[in-house]
């Protein structure tokens, strides 16, 4: 090469081609050295995809990536990862049953007499690597029993162990609380300044994009549509970018419903499934025609929560009544019944069948009621089909069929069938976990615009979101959660994002003391 | 929509062609290694198998308890619950039957008949219940537990043939013959072909419909499919594992009595020679598909019957079909795979052939 | 009372007809072949992939080890080809369960077929006989004296005069141990089978290991059917497996994949089989001493995981 | 041509066969089992290769592996190949008197069952019982120990009458004696033999008696690894091993197959009756291995064998059976 670059990786003309899907289509991308470059897109843009091209996870169907000027074939992770290139990807990469240090040091374990797996020096490591980026964790605690948020510290721990230059974060702050996201930002800001590593990050979050990026690039539908230099971007352009059309920020209308109290909880006590207490004497009540927001890290019992009342969990102590009718323990197909329909916090874990079809999803919970069964016995497909093709419709999952497998579907329309089914049961009582995690801004104005919808209809709902803007977006009502107890309930506008922090993390006992002390 | 489903099965169905094709052409090297002639092999074969009327027979009875225990295994191993012990609630099943046949001997034949079959369904799906009820309840691996009970019915039913129900005509490990009219009659001159056949047929329709046209059917493939959606959407999901494989073990114990009715007109003890395994071989071979099933079997029957007379006809040793056999398998089992190999070497031309274009 | 002591006696006396050496000695015997399997079956536990051709692949290896002896003249020929065998077939079943994405159980039973084919065929066209092969030019393996314990009569009968595989399968109980929670290859292999994308990612393929894995399987059921026609025997018959592939499976989940465990559950099953033997002679029928080991193995897991739950149940209130 | 008008006298049988002995006189062997089992099956298989040497006959041997499925199928098959068929198996009781009489052209010669009444079916019944009378007696005459053995494949009425004699024999010489027995429940696996034996010698007992099929070699094994002896059965079986095989049960169904071929072809079968291979008609006795091979047995002891059979042939031993 004659000429000097910055450009520590080029991408040129990539296109990849899965069965039926065009995910890349001539896709070209630039990377400066020591820069963070921001990708956005919708869901299903190609931007995963793009990304594990460059980390040789797939092969191309076309185009060439050059390394420093130089072109390179990346046909493995080991190839990436010698090229200094290192990647945290959308979906945990952790071993669940192995221990922290074990997973940091996966692929590259520290050896004692060349072939002995050598445990002190992989704690040491990570204790060390810990420290330096201030990224806590335990070494010797298993993953399966660590929250989201550490387990991405884990990742991104992972990465940095391997002594990765370039490192590619795929929707690192999906599940992440705003603390959390601030606290990676700051770790990201120190990778880049103080030693020198280039970043490329993918979010939905715009506000993200606008905070931390140098430069943004936007894809949509497996193409390239351009990169622009953060400061000249704003949200408004770049969600236009992103759909291809003018995206609108709207105010969301909320009626004024007269109050009727259709849940009330009382002194609900649970254990996780470490068989710790999850849930301690929690009592709070939801009307008819509001959101309560369930505001807290992730961790502290919300998980716990949901599916206690929706009988996915069994409780120990307390009850709760719908509508005045009683429930303790009782099964998930009573509680539907008696007018509670579910959003889980994990669509692919609990709110589908990857296998099945996208009719066969929708039909899940109506599966044995008239017309859809006849006679309780006889599916009836033709009046299954078109109410699945309706939903289709109405809640605008892309999709050329609804015979086809739901795992097919990109996650952003995986959450739009999950909701589209979960609505359609027109329940009095809807509770509606993390509805809008991984979800492009698109369907994430389309799907808060549905539960304002049934809000303003009528419906009690419950919102539990590890997203804060959500949360205050959405709720009429926010409770905090900590260590499984309610630390604090609050109509939305009596408190800030800030303080509500507080009292989300445990320290508004602090601030009460600080108050006490003041007087 | 529909074009594009149709197209994908057809492809299912050229792919499995072609795995078949190939593992013939295997086969027919094989014997040319060994000095026969594949023509005449094979030419044997497809005539024993499909030669006559008789030979017809054959491989029709010989897919009774294939068609049954392939049914069996699609419920369970649809339902997320594998039951590998269909050999022994055959084999419990059976004895059910002949206990009945040998006991109620005053009964008319329709009763005595339906008695028999629900007796053996009975104490299959009993049989299954326990590993099942373990299973769900205590998350003892059904793998394990359903393979021990398969040898303990075997010694069971084997001690009590040979003490508490021994026959005392003959030297035979058995029960006495069932009543007369316990005997479902035979259907062709000298093939044991008998109307089991239409039982068979009967209950592989219901089961075809119980699986793909029922919401129960539905709720079955989805727990097999992610138990805890299921659980989430309102199935209990326990119970319809539970249900999966007691409705399992029915079917292998049906397949057990219409051995001892339509066959045997006695338990014997070794009376299965693996039935419940060819049956599990079938159904995972299409997929837990019921019409599959069906046709797997008779496919299956085919090549068993088949291979006796090329045996016999030829002198090919039948140790050899065993290998082919197996190699058939293995070629069905890896039809996927090819195919997808297939497309991508195909699809790594194309893009090769457009770069030598852009070059060029 | 006299009549009731006259019983406990005789109830004694029977004890102590089926508990002595010999029995211990019959358990190590017939657990050995099921160790080997299960060592190699274990690793393609962990690798994700259930291997029900451990059958087919000892039928194998019991063939091959005598074909290699007899031919060889020596017993390490017969134990190599064996061996090599089972390699082969292992990696048959890795190509098509890895990389053709076969259903691993069909794959298994075409072992199955294929080796009980295969086997029958090759004794009729190499050796001419049907059914059953022995002579005594058929070097049987090696057994192994240690001078240093002859002289303690407990250790001697116990531990002496094995067959050489005896106590290799023990050093492969640890080695294999070592290599799975010992060194990084074992972790790379069991993560291949918990989260292969995870490994992936890490730089390291899951499909070498999991090839490694169903090889190294293929292997150790070749030792496995060696030992039984070489060691255990001196003969090959048809069929002469005789379902250990599937008592070795059974061992496996029974000890959840650990080796130290699954060498354990192996011991168990030898040792109920040994029991039952010794049963009949005091008069029990056949049938039920035979069905032994198999109701004993769904008994101990019923009564381990009522342990265990209770004992989560005593944590859980201790805790309360 | 099937479904004719029976044939009621012998006459026209015989010259039935007559026409289709022009060329050569087929007989098939149709076997429940498998051949190579060294005992059984293959005794029956040198029964037939006898045939084929002098009685100019042809054949073809149809195996059933064990398998319930394939009886009737083979046994068709094998009666429509050869105008002689021999049935080995107590398994085909039932199957064999069904296809008999779907072809009552056939003549069947069914070993090892007590089937009559069927004109076209000659059974031959072997009294192992009396052969092993007298291999229990050679067993309690050679013991040191007084104390010997037997595994047996199955407890199934076949091998409990082998055992039965076998102990009544042993306890006629020695009535002090003991006499254990193990069924390995499995016909092949010889490993399950060996243990079983071993279990019985490191009981005292230094002679075991084996009726276990495949299973059995395992006990030739244990025999020769404990310094021990075994006693084998069906055919001499002394060739597998002669330093610890002392002699055979020999139950010589080659010899009654054989037989009975020559005398159909000969015209000179009584169809319908049950045939006795006992001592009497030498249809079981005990087989010393060749003249090359060191004799366990001593003259005086097979001289008082010899006495022994004398007395069950007249009757003044009897010998009890199974049931
Ligand atoms: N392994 C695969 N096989 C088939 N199709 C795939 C595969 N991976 C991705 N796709 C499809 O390719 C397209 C691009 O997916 P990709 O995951 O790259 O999108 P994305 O931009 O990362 O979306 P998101 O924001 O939801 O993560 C989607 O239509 C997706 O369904
Ligand atoms: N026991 C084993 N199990 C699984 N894989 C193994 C084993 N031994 C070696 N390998 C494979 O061989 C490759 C080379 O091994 P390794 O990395 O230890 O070599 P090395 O260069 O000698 O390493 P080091 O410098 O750490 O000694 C590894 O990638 C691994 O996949
Ligand atoms: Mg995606
Ligand atoms: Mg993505």
């Amino acid at each position: 090469m004659y000429y000097m670059t910055k450009k520590l990786i080029q991408v040129k003309n990539i296109s990849k081609q899965f069965p039926g899907v065009l995910a890349n289509d001539k896709v070209s991308l630039d990377i400066e050295k020591g820069e963070i470059h921001a990708i956005v897109g919708e869901n299903g843009a190609g931007k995963s995809t793009l990304m594990n091209i460059i980390y040789g996870l797939y092969e191309p169907t076309e185009g060439e990536i050059f390394f420093e000027g130089e072109p390179v074939e990346i046909n493995s992770p080991l190839d990436a990862i010698n090229l200094g290139i290192g990647m945290v990807h959308q979906h945990f990469m952790l071993l669940p049953s192995f221990t922290v240090a074990e997973n940091i040091v996966l692929g590259t374990e520290p050896r004692k007499n060349r072939i002995f797996m050598d445990f002190k020096e992989a704690v040491s490591r990570t204790e060390e690597l810990s420290k330096t980026y201030g990224l806590k964790v335990d070494p010797y605690r298993k993953v399966e029993s660590l929250s989201v948020g550490i387990q991405q510290r884990i990742e991104i721990l992972k990465v940095l162990y391997k002594g990765a230059d370039i490192l590619i974060l795929d929707e690192p702050t999906a599940v992440l609380t705003p603390q959390e996201a601030e606290d990676l930002f700051n770790v990201i800001r120190k990778l880049v300044k103080d030693l020198g590593k280039t970043i490329i990050i993918i979010t939905h979050k715009l506000q993200e994009v606008l905070a931390i990026s140098d430069r943004v690039s936007v894809m949509r539908h497996g193409k390239m549509i351009g990169t622009l230099e953060t400061k000249d971007a704003d949200e408004q352009i770049l969600a236009e970018m992103m759909v291809g059309r003018e995206v609108l920020f709207e105010k969301l209308h909320k009626e004024k419903i007269p109050k009727e109290k259709v849940l009330s909880v009382k002194g609900i006590k649970a254990r996780d499934n470490r068989d710790l207490i999850a849930l301690d004497q929690v009592s709070f009540s939801l009307n008819a025609g509001e959101i309560l927001g369930i505001a807290g890290v992730e961790g502290n019992g919300q998980s716990e929560l949901v599916e206690v009342l929706t009988g996915l969990r069994k409780m120990e102590e307390g009850t709760f009544t719908v509508k005045g009718i009683e429930v303790f323990n009782k099964s998930p197909r009573e509680i539907r019944d008696l007018g509670i329909a579910h959003v889980p916090e994990d669509r692919l874990a609990t709110g589908l069948s990857s296998e099945a079809t996208i009719w066969e999803n929708m039909l899940m919970g109506i599966q044995h009621t008239e017309p859809y069964a006849i006679k309780g016995i006889h599916m009836n497909k033709k009046k299954i089909m078109e109410r699945s093709d309706r939903l289709i419709e109405e809640f605008d999952i892309r999709t050329p069929t609804g015979d086809l497998p739901a795992g097919n579907l990109s996650g952003g329309n995986m959450q739009k069938m999950v909701i589209a089914r979960e609505f359609s049961f027109n329940t009095p009582i809807l509770i509606i976990a993390q509805p809008t995690r991984g979800v492009d801004v698109g369907a994430i104005e389309f799907i808060h615009s549905q539960i304002i919808e049934k809000r303003n209809k009528g419906a009690a709902i419950l919102l539990v979101s590890a997203d804060l803007d959500e949360i205050f977006r959405l709720s009429d009502r926010i409770i905090t959660l900590y260590e499984g107890k309610i630390t604090g309930e609050f109509l939305n506008g009596e408190i800030s994002k800030k303080d509500i922090g507080l009292y989300m993390t445990g320290k508004h006992m602090d601030l009460a003391g600080r108050g006490a002390s003041n007087e | 929509m529909n074009s594009k489903l149709f197209k994908k099965d057809l492809e299912y169905i050229v792919s499995l062609v072609l795995s078949i094709s190939a593992s013939l052409l295997i086969g027919a090297l094989i014997m040319m290694a060994n000095g026969r002639s594949p023509a005449v092999g094979y030419g044997a074969l497809l005539k024993g198998a499909f030669g006559s009327k008789y030979n017809m027979a054959n491989t029709f009875a010989k897919t009774v308890p294939l068609v049954l225990t392939g049914l069996a295994t699609a419920i369970s191993f649809r339902s997320g619950i594998f039951n590998i012990g269909g050999e022994g609630q055959l084999y419990l099943g059976a004895f059910a039957a002949a206990y009945v046949g040998i006991t109620f001997t005053t009964l008319p034949k329709g009763i005595g008949i339906i008695l028999a079959i629900i007796a053996g369904a009975l104490v299959g799906g009993l049989y299954a219940f326990v590993p099942g009820l373990l299973k769900v309840k205590y998350k003892i691996d059904e793998v394990i537990t359903t393979i021990m009970l398969n040898t303990v019915a075997v010694f069971f039913t084997s001690y009590l043939v040979n003490y508490p129900f021994a026959t005392t005509r003959g030297k035979l490990n058995g029960t006495e013959i069932i009543a007369d009219q316990f005997h479902l009659s035979r259907l062709i001159r000298l093939s044991t072909l008998n109307t089991s056949i239409f039982f068979m047929g009967f209950i592989a329709l219901l089961i075809y419909y119980l699986m793909e046209k029922t919401s129960t059917g539905y709720d079955f493939k989805l727990v097999g499919q992610n138990s805890l959606f299921a659980r989430f959407g309102g199935i209990n999901d326990r119970r319809q594992m539970i249900i999966a494989m007691v409705l399992s073990g029915a079917l292998c114990g049906l397949a057990g009595v219409f051995e001892v009715l339509g066959v045997h007109y006695r338990f014997l003890q070794n009376i299965s020679p693996g039935y419940a395994w060819d049956g599990m071989l079938v159904a995972l071979i299409v997929k837990n598909n019921p019409i599959g099933v069906i046709i797997m079997s008779i496919f299956f029957g085919a090549l068993k019957t088949g291979s006796i007379s090329m045996e016999n006809a030829t002198s090919i040793p039948s140790e050899l079909v065993l290998v082919i056999q197996s190699i058939i398998i293995l070629f069905i089992a890896g039809e996927a795979g090819f195919k997808e190999k297939f497309k991508e070497w195909n699809a790594g031309r194309k893009v090769k052939q457009k770069a030598g274009e852009r070059n060029a | 009372m006299q009549e009731e002591r006259l019983n406990k006696r005789q109830v004694k006396g029977m004890l102590k007809q089926v508990l002595n050496l010999t029995l211990i000695q019959h358990t190590i015997r017939t657990a050995t072949p099921l160790i080997l399997a299960a060592l190699g079956g274990l690793l393609t536990e962990h690798a994700g992939m259930l291997n029900i051709g451990m059958e087919g692949m000892i039928l194998l290896g019991s063939f091959f080890g005598v074909l290699g002896s007899y031919y060889f003249g020596s017993s390490l020929a017969g134990v190599v080809l064996a061996g090599l065998v089972g390699l082969v077939v292992g990696l048959i079943f890795a190509i098509f369960v890895i990389d053709l994405k076969s259903d691993e159980f069909i794959v298994g039973i075409a072992i199955n077929i294929f080796a009980g084919g295969l086997t029958v065929f090759l004794l009729r066209s190499i050796f001419g006989v049907k059914g059953a092969f022995s002579s005594p030019d058929i070097i049987p393996l090696p057994r192994l004296n240690f001078p240093g314990i002859s002289s303690i009569p407990f250790l001697n009968v116990i531990l002496n005069n094995h067959s050489i595989f005896v106590y290799l399968s023990w050093i492969f109980v640890a080695l294999i141990y070592i290599y799975l929670y010992k060194t990084p290859y074992g972790i790379w292999l069991r993560a291949s089978g918990e989260y292969p994308e995870a490994l992936e990612t890490a730089g390291v393929s899951p499909k070498k290991m999991k090839y490694i894995g169903s090889i190294v399987c293929g292997i150790l059921c070749g030792f496995a059917g060696s030992h039984l026609s070489l060691g255990y025997l001196t003969l090959f018959t048809e069929n002469m497996s005789a379902n250990r592939g599937f008592v070795a499976l059974a061992a496996i989940i029974f000890g959840t994949a650990n080796p130290i465990k699954t060498f354990a559950a192996a011991l168990m099953f030898g040792f109920f089989d040994a029991l039952g033997i010794r049963l009949q002679v005091v008069g029990v029928p056949s049938q039920f001493t035979q069905m032994i080991p198999y109701v004993a193995t769904i008994v101990a897991l019923f009564i381990l995981t009522k342990r265990q739950l209770a004992k989560k149940k005593r944590d859980r209130e201790g805790a309360a | 041509g099937q479904k004719e008008t029976p044939t009621d006298g012998e006459n026209d049988t015989s010259a039935d066969v007559d026409e289709d002995s022009v060329e050569e006189t087929k007989v098939a062997l149709v076997v429940a089992g498998g051949l190579g089992d060294r005992s059984f099956y293959d005794s029956s298989h040198e029964g037939v290769e006898k045939a084929e040497e002098e009685l100019g006959i042809e054949y073809k041997v149809y195996e059933c592996r064990n398998d319930p499925s394939l009886f009737t199928d083979q046994l068709v098959q094998a009666s429509e190949y050869a105008p002689i068929v021999a049935i080995v198996g107590h398994e085909f009781h039932d199957v064999a008197q069904e296809i008999a009489e779907e072809f009552p052209d056939v003549y069947y010669i069914y070993v090892d069952t007590e089937i009559e009444g069927i004109d076209n079916l000659i059974a031959i019944s072997y009294a192992e019982n009396e052969g092993s009378f007298l291999a229990g007696a050679l067993a309690a005459m050679l013991t040191e120990e007084d104390s010997i053995g037997m595994v047996g494949g199955m407890d199934i009425p076949v091998i409990r009458n082998f055992e039965v004699g076998y102990k009544a024999g042993a306890e006629y010489i020695n009535p002090e004696i003991t006499v254990e027995t193990i069924f390995a429940e499995d016909f092949e696996d010889p490993a399950k033999g060996k243990e079983g034996a071993t279990a019985l010698y490191s009981r005292g007992a230094d002679i075991v008696f084996q009726v276990a099929g495949k299973t059995g070699e395992g006990v030739f094994e244990a025999a020769e690894e404990m310094g021990k002896y075994a006693i084998g059965v069906d055919t001499d079986q002394r060739y597998i091993n002669p330093d610890v095989i002392v002699a055979s049960m020999v139950k010589k169904v080659g010899l009654s197959i054989y037989d009975t071929i020559e005398n159909i072809q000969k015209g000179e079968i009584e169809p319908g009756k049950v045939v006795y291979y006992g001592l009497e008609q030498d249809g079981v006795g005990m087989g010393y291995g060749t003249d090359d091979m060191e004799q366990f047995a001593t003259d005086e002891m097979k001289a008082k064998l010899e006495e022994i059979k004398e007395k069950i042939v007249s009757g003044e031993i009897e010998v009890p059976e199974a049931k």
